[in-house]
């Protein structure tokens, strides 16, 4: 049982704890934090994968960024009568069924993966690897690289609007 | 003749007539009709062209067409022509026979379309695109193609029963698209299997791989023979719903009652015998051995067709319906002339589909002369016309004469061969079908005396008998039904060398 | 001339077409187009005739269709029973065509009248030259068709259209008959020739059985088309027809094809007893069952069409005796006087204006020529000695006694009795007596009318001779080529014969001449057998209530079964299918997690059959 | 060497993976939806970047194409955050299931 596999257990069992609790805490804001633990220990697992890089970005985008939004989401609406409302939706066989498919789905890849093993490893990849990035993503991937520079702004110019007040609306109140 | 074209021209030449009428502008009727006539004469030349080439000895072969089309799979592993759909065209004998039929109809239709009333663009272009997909469906020379084809001559039928029907049009049109789309949808699954098991749906090369133990080889997967009856129960009832055979037959009523008759004309002349032409091509040349079991099952429902539609025909008011269970009934004998297994049989039901083109289109023709002038078909209101229209009373006597097998017209020949054939195989049945034959004189006098003798009745009085342009394929139709009566053999020897090949595979 | 026979139908085809054609334009000068066609059939005919009379068989073919390996063929064939038919066909035709420009004068239909005569003309000339019993078979329906549109020709009346119909269909139902035993005769034989049919009832290739079946179901055909018992009844109802047309084709020609027929596959019969005696049975009641009715009927064509029938009935009993040359010669005699009373009976009519001999009497004196014919015509088919009815009756009373048909031959003389006086009661109603018709102005019928009848009395008297036992039985013997034998016949035979139609005279003259017994003498007495007869058994309304009432309840049988069972199914399918649209229209409920959901557990049901089914190699 | 095996993170992925799944499709919340999808994502990403060591063509590529979803899934967190409170503002609502005027 070497470091690398009794890290990998911990922070899997961090991962999955931290989605089960997502799934069973009453509170919106619980849940995000919930998720918190998951991304980290996510993070933490890049660096045992040897991506040093995305395990940093992963912890600015998501831990930072995505939970931020999603806690201020949370905030301009509405959560107070939380308690006394049912959490899920669907009657009883909707969400036993789904469960069973769930299951089976995730049985069924199961039995396609569990084995999986290439035999391969990449082992200069740890090196230099924010350099093997950049090279890769400024030469190779530079158009998609663009592209997603264009979405993001798209997302930030549309997020904006949609958000906004309507105007007609506004004046009405 | 000998062109490389010759084929693709015959079935696309309305094509033309299409685009000419895309751009002649809306107003213009006269110019439409012309049209719309003038464009189904090239198909008629050729194929009239052919078929006499024909008799006078020349090889169809020559004309065969084959151009690699879609190609399904690339693998290295696979010969060049597996998975490949090729446009292939295609005729013999009997396609031969069926394309004239198509094709002198559809003039003669294009005639009797001078009575339709509205929005003439729209009808002769769909009217042609019909035109298009009967000829292909007969030229065809692989079973995708054979789909295609058919499938234009469904979407174009609908259209033109949908619109230019009569009162109950919209309900008519979609009970024919609904039974010939279950059909349709059978046959694909057909084709489907076959072209996925055989790597091929060139009718000639499948027949091979299912019958010639060497060529069999080339089979991409086995057909075993469980999977055949399926195959061919399967094909008897999507051919069974075109023909139609008795349970399938509801849409039909409706599509003879209720489409222009101009369009039944090629409904019941042409497309019925789709339904025959596949059982022959599809049932027969494919499935042989299956058939020859089934041979009494068919030969049996071709009996309850016979008497079912001619028991019904009896009591009907209108005689679009009297007509639409004589088609029923008629089909019978296409059925019993199937199932009897041996050559007479097979000519008689060829016969009977030739025949029945020609009847059927002659009584629809004076169908819609009588409805243009007295506004009903119905028996109880009509009486006494052999008075105010002597010619048109005397077409539809006449009609009604060839329909019911008087000799010396077509109608005959092919009941008489037909029931010939069945007495060979199964004498008992055959007996108890000619009960058909005094029923068909029964309901069809009944209801042509009712409209032609007697008293005449209020609105065919003053009714003006048929013009010189309806006059012209009344008896254009006439003098074939007559020729084919007394000198069959014009039809027997183009069919000779396809039904020898037809009892070969057969066995007998 | 032999070779050349066939030409002979195709001189009234052509003026067929041409007054179908041309005929608007021709007007009266269609009847002379009739006539010259008919006429130079007749000659062609006489020379064919004269010809055979020397020669032998004469056959030419040509193959028509080819089914398989079997050649169907068409052709024609001169037999000495086809150049006589061919003779007597062409001549009552021509005679008819004659006497029709006078009767049909002024029919605004004219020329169409002219032109189906000469349709049906074509037919039954056609039908006696067919060498095969398909030809037959076809010009045999043919025939049917002219007869139909003749029938119907006054097709505004209610019931000369029911009288087509029915006669259409009633013959029909005996062709089918006629079609059935001809298929197997060739699957038996494997030919439609009649000398193949011959030759294999020699050899024996056709078993017993089958000939029996096979003569009898042909003979069906031959029962439909000369309207003997039971598919009698459309034979009086086509005297719808125009008088002329009863006399050709009702009387004389076509209703004789079944005869012929029979006559022509006379060899076949001669094979089985079975189905000889039952020709002879058939011919015997037809016989008297016919006569009885013609006894009480008030129609004068239709007591003539019922004698018609009853006259059919003698020749097929002398068929069943087995004495075919009775058969002919009955059938030749028979044309001529028949057509020559039921010419008279149309002069009348023309002159008179009804058909009800109630109505009738006294014309002896406005129409004597037309009374002096129809008496010679009486006469003869009454059988009154010496003239050609007695002769031809007593050959087939001679057929029938010595074939020991006992029953049959006292049936036939006490028809025989009837026939007698139903002939005179007819002759004595509309002759005799005083005048009943009113005012109309009855005068004698012109030229053009009265000559064929001049010329059918004259036969009607004289063609006898060609066969009787004191003369020569050159008839007979020609028919037979030489190997005929006649029968010796007792000699009281002849005398009962006739002193039974003298009776039968006298009882009429006693009844409708004299007057010294009540006419109503039967309908007083028996009230029940007078109706009876007069409703002809009530045959009509039996097939009304039994075939007529079968036909439609299966009819509707099938319509309720058309319209619930099967519209039923097909609506059930519609009906599921629409089931089942709106249940999906309700999984619609607009909540995207549903949807996901539904969409998600279709992925996992094929990820997990394809895992689970090895589908991961 | 022994290291962690591929399947494991796989395992590991797929996990993750049904919990999302399972979240999205019956958490009555929007905002835990928009979560439950994010954790999804990073399932797929656990996958990307062990195949980019583990795979059967390993390299870079496995961690850019993370790098990729990442982004895309920064701009969907955005924009969906943007699109629940402009239907916040219209219905008054964040519950999933009182959304449903796509109805038929």
């Amino acid at each position: 049982m070497s470091g690398e596999y009794l890290a990998f257990l911990a922070l899997a069992l961090v991962a999955i704890i931290g989605g089960v609790l997502m799934l069973n805490l009453s509170k919106v804001v619980h849940m995000v934090i919930a998720l918190v633990f998951t991304f980290i220990s996510i993070a933490g697992l890049y660096v045992l994968l040897s991506a040093e890089f995305v395990a940093a970005v992963q912890v600015l985008i998501y831990s930072g960024a995505i939970t931020i939004i999603m806690l201020f989401g949370i905030m301009l609406t509405r959560h107070r009568e939380e308690d006394k409302e049912k959490t899920t939706t669907g009657g009883f066989w909707r969400k036993a069924l789904t469960a069973i498919s769930v299951f089976a789905f995730g049985a069924a890849v199961y039995l396609g993966v569990y084995q999986l093993d290439f035999g391969e490893n990449a082992a200069r990849l740890h090196e230099k690897n924010a350099e093997q990035i950049g090279t890769a993503l400024y030469s190779h991937y530079i158009i998609p690289f663009e592209i997603i520079s264009v979405i993001l702004l798209v997302a930030l110019v549309g997020a904006i609007i949609l958000a906004k007040k309507d105007d007609g609306e506004a004046q009405k109140k | 003749m000998n062109g490389p074209y010759f084929l693709s021209l015959l079935v696309f030449s309305p094509l033309l007539g299409i685009l000419l009428l895309a751009f002649t502008p809306k107003t213009q009727e006269r110019t439409m009709k012309w049209l719309g006539f003038l464009s189904t004469l090239p198909s008629l030349i050729l194929s009239l062209f052919a078929f006499f080439q024909y008799l006078r000895g020349y090889r169809l072969e020559h004309l065969a067409e084959k151009r690699d089309w879609i190609r399904f799979a690339d693998f290295p592993f696979l010969t060049e022509s597996t998975f490949v759909v090729r446009y292939e065209l295609n005729i013999d004998g009997l396609s031969l026979v069926m394309i004239v039929l198509a094709s002198l109809l559809a003039a003669l239709a294009a005639i009797a379309s001078i009575h339709i009333k509205k929005e003439w663009k729209g009808y002769f272009m769909l009217f042609l695109l019909l035109e298009i997909g009967m000829l292909g469906v007969f030229a065809a020379g692989n079973m995708v193609l054979f789909f295609i084809f058919l499938e234009v001559t469904l979407v174009a039928m609908f259209f033109l029963i949908g619109k230019w029907g009569g009162f109950a049009r919209e309900r008519a049109a979609y009970s024919y698209l609904l039974y010939n789309g279950v059909g349709s949808a059978i046959l694909l699954i057909v084709i489907a299997v076959l072209f996925a098991r055989a790597g091929t749906s060139n009718m000639e090369l499948l027949k091979e791989m299912l019958h010639n133990p060497a060529a069999r080889a080339q089979l991409i997967a086995p057909i075993p023979d469980g999977l055949r009856l399926s195959l061919f129960i399967a094909l008897l009832i999507a051919f069974g719903i075109k023909l139609p055979i008795v349970p399938f037959h509801r849409w039909i009523l409706r599509v003879h009652v209720q489409a222009p008759p101009a369009v039944v004309m090629l409904h019941a002349g042409v497309l019925l015998k789709i339904g025959a032409y596949g059982l022959i091509r599809f049932g027969i040349g494919l499935f042989p051995d299956q058939f020859r079991d089934f041979s009494f099952l068919i030969a049996i429902l071709g009996i309850v067709n016979l008497l079912y539609g001619a028991f019904l025909a009896f009591i009907q008011d209108d005689f679009k319906m009297v007509l639409a269970y004589s088609s029923v009934s008629h089909m019978g004998i296409v059925l019993i002339g199937l199932g009897a297994l041996n050559e007479a049989g097979m000519q008689g039901a060829i016969f009977q589909t030739v025949s029945h083109g020609f009847i059927s289109a002659l009584l629809f023709l004076l169908v819609g002369i009588l409805y243009e002038r007295t506004n009903t078909t119905e028996l109880d209101r009509l009486g006494g016309l052999a008075k105010a229209m002597p010619l048109t009373a005397g077409s539809l006597l006449a009609g009604a004469m060839a329909s019911l097998g008087l000799p010396g017209m077509s109608g005959f020949v092919s009941e008489f061969t037909a029931f010939f054939g069945l007495f060979q195989t199964a004498p008992i049945v055959a007996a108890i079908g000619t009960l058909g034959i005094i029923m068909t004189a029964v309901y069809l006098l009944r209801a042509v005396l009712n409209m032609t003798f007697g008293a005449s009745k209020s609105g065919a009085a003053q009714a003006l008998d048929m013009s010189v342009t309806e006059a012209v394929p009344v008896f254009v139709l006439l003098a074939l039904i007559i020729m084919v009566g007394v000198y069959p053999r014009i039809l027997a020897e183009p069919l000779q060398a396809a039904i020898k090949m037809m009892m070969n595979g057969l066995g007998a | 001339m032999m070779e050349m026979a066939w030409i002979v139908p195709l001189f009234p085809l052509f003026s067929f077409f041409l007054l179908l054609l041309a005929g608007k334009k021709m007007k009266e000068a269609s009847a002379y187009v009739g006539m010259l066609a008919t006429f130079v059939s007749f000659l062609v005919a006489s020379a064919v005739l004269a010809d055979r009379v020397g020669g032998s068989t004469y056959k030419a073919e040509q193959v028509w269709l080819a089914i398989g390996s079997a050649k169907l063929t068409v052709g024609f064939e001169v037999t000495a029973l086809n150049a006589w038919m061919l003779v007597i066909v062409s001549l009552v035709s021509f005679l008819v065509h004659m006497y029709a420009k006078g009767y049909m004068q002024g029919d605004e239909r004219f020329s169409v009248f002219y032109a189906y005569l000469g349709l049906f003309t074509f037919a039954m000339l056609g039908l006696v030259i067919s060498p095969n019993l398909l030809q037959t078979y076809m010009f045999w329906e043919l025939v049917g068709l002219g007869s139909f549109l003749l029938i119907g020709f006054y097709f505004y009346k209610e019931e000369a259209k029911a009288a087509a119909k029915k006669a259409f269909i009633m013959t029909r139902v005996g062709d089918v008959g006629f079609f059935i035993g001809m298929i197997l005769l060739f699957l038996q034989v494997g030919s439609f020739e009649y000398s193949d049919i011959f030759k294999a009832v020699q050899d024996g290739t056709l078993s017993q059985p089958m000939v029996t079946l096979t003569a009898i179901l042909i003979f069906v055909g031959a029962v439909g088309k000369s309207g003997q018992f039971p598919l009698h009844t459309w034979l009086p109802d086509a005297m719808e027809g125009p008088t002329p047309v009863s006399a050709l084709i009702h009387a004389a020609t076509m209703v004789a094809a079944g005869v012929y027929l029979v006559a022509a596959l006379f060899p076949l019969y001669e094979a089985s007893e079975t189905a000889l005696l039952t020709v002879a049975v058939v011919g015997g009641f037809t016989a008297i069952f016919a006569a009885s009715i013609a006894l009480v009927q008030t129609d004068i064509k239709r007591v003539l069409a019922y004698s018609t029938v009853s006259q059919l009935g003698y020749m097929m009993l002398a068929l069943g005796s087995g004495s075919d040359v009775a058969a002919i010669f009955h059938l030749t005699t028979h044309a001529f006087f028949k057509a020559l009373l039921f010419l008279a009976a149309g002069s009348v009519i023309h002159a008179v204006g009804t058909q009800d001999i109630e109505k009738m009497g006294g014309l002896w004196r406005k129409m004597p020529l037309t009374a002096a014919l129809f008496l010679v015509g009486a006469l003869a088919i009454s059988g009154v000695p010496l003239l050609s009815g007695f002769f031809s009756k007593d050959e087939i009373f001679a057929a029938a006694w010595m074939h020991g048909h006992g029953v049959l031959f006292w049936i036939a003389v006490v028809a025989s009795f009837f026939t007698a006086f139903y002939m005179f009661r007819l002759f004595f109603l509309v002759f005799g007596g005083e005048e009943r018709h009113g005012a109309k102005d009855v005068h004698e019928s012109p030229a053009v009318m009265t000559l064929p009848m001049l010329v059918l009395a004259v036969l009607s008297v004289a063609a006898g001779y060609i066969h009787t036992p004191w003369f020569g039985t050159f008839l007979g013997d020609w028919l037979t080529d030489g190997g005929y034998a006649h029968e010796k016949t007792p000699s009281w035979m002849m005398i009962v014969a006739a002193i039974v139609s003298l009776l039968g005279i006298f009882l009429a003259w006693l009844m409708y001449g004299k007057r010294s017994l009540a006419r109503d003498w039967l309908s007083s007495r028996a009230p029940l057998t007078y109706n009876v007869l007069l409703n002809k058994y009530y045959i009509d309304e039996f097939y009304a209530w039994t075939v007529g009432y079968v036909a439609n309840a299966i009819s509707r049988l099938f319509y309720y079964v058309d319209r619930f069972v099967i519209e039923g199914i097909a609506s059930l399918i519609t009906a599921t299918v629409n089931a089942a649209a709106s249940l999906g229209s309700r999984m619609q409920n607009g909540q995207v997690q549903t949807y996901g959901a539904v969409t998600f557990i279709g992925l996992a049901l094929l990820v997990a059959i394809l895992a689970f089914t090895g589908g991961y190699l | 060497m022994s290291s962690v095996p591929l399947s494991a993170y796989l395992v590991l992925a797929l996990i993750l993976f049904c919990i999302g799944l399972y979240g999205a499709l019956t958490k009555r919340n929007i905002v835990v939806v928009l979560i439950c999808i994010e954790l999804m994502l990073n399932a797929v990403n656990i996958n990307l970047v062990a195949f980019a060591k583990y795979g059967a063509h390993p390299g870079v590529a496995g961690q850019i194409f993370a790098l990729f979803t990442i982004a895309v899934a920064a701009a969907e967190a955005a924009v969906g955050l943007a699109v629940l409170m402009a239907l916040y503002r219209n219905r008054k609502t964040v519950h999933i299931d009182e959304i449903d005027s796509m109805k038929h």
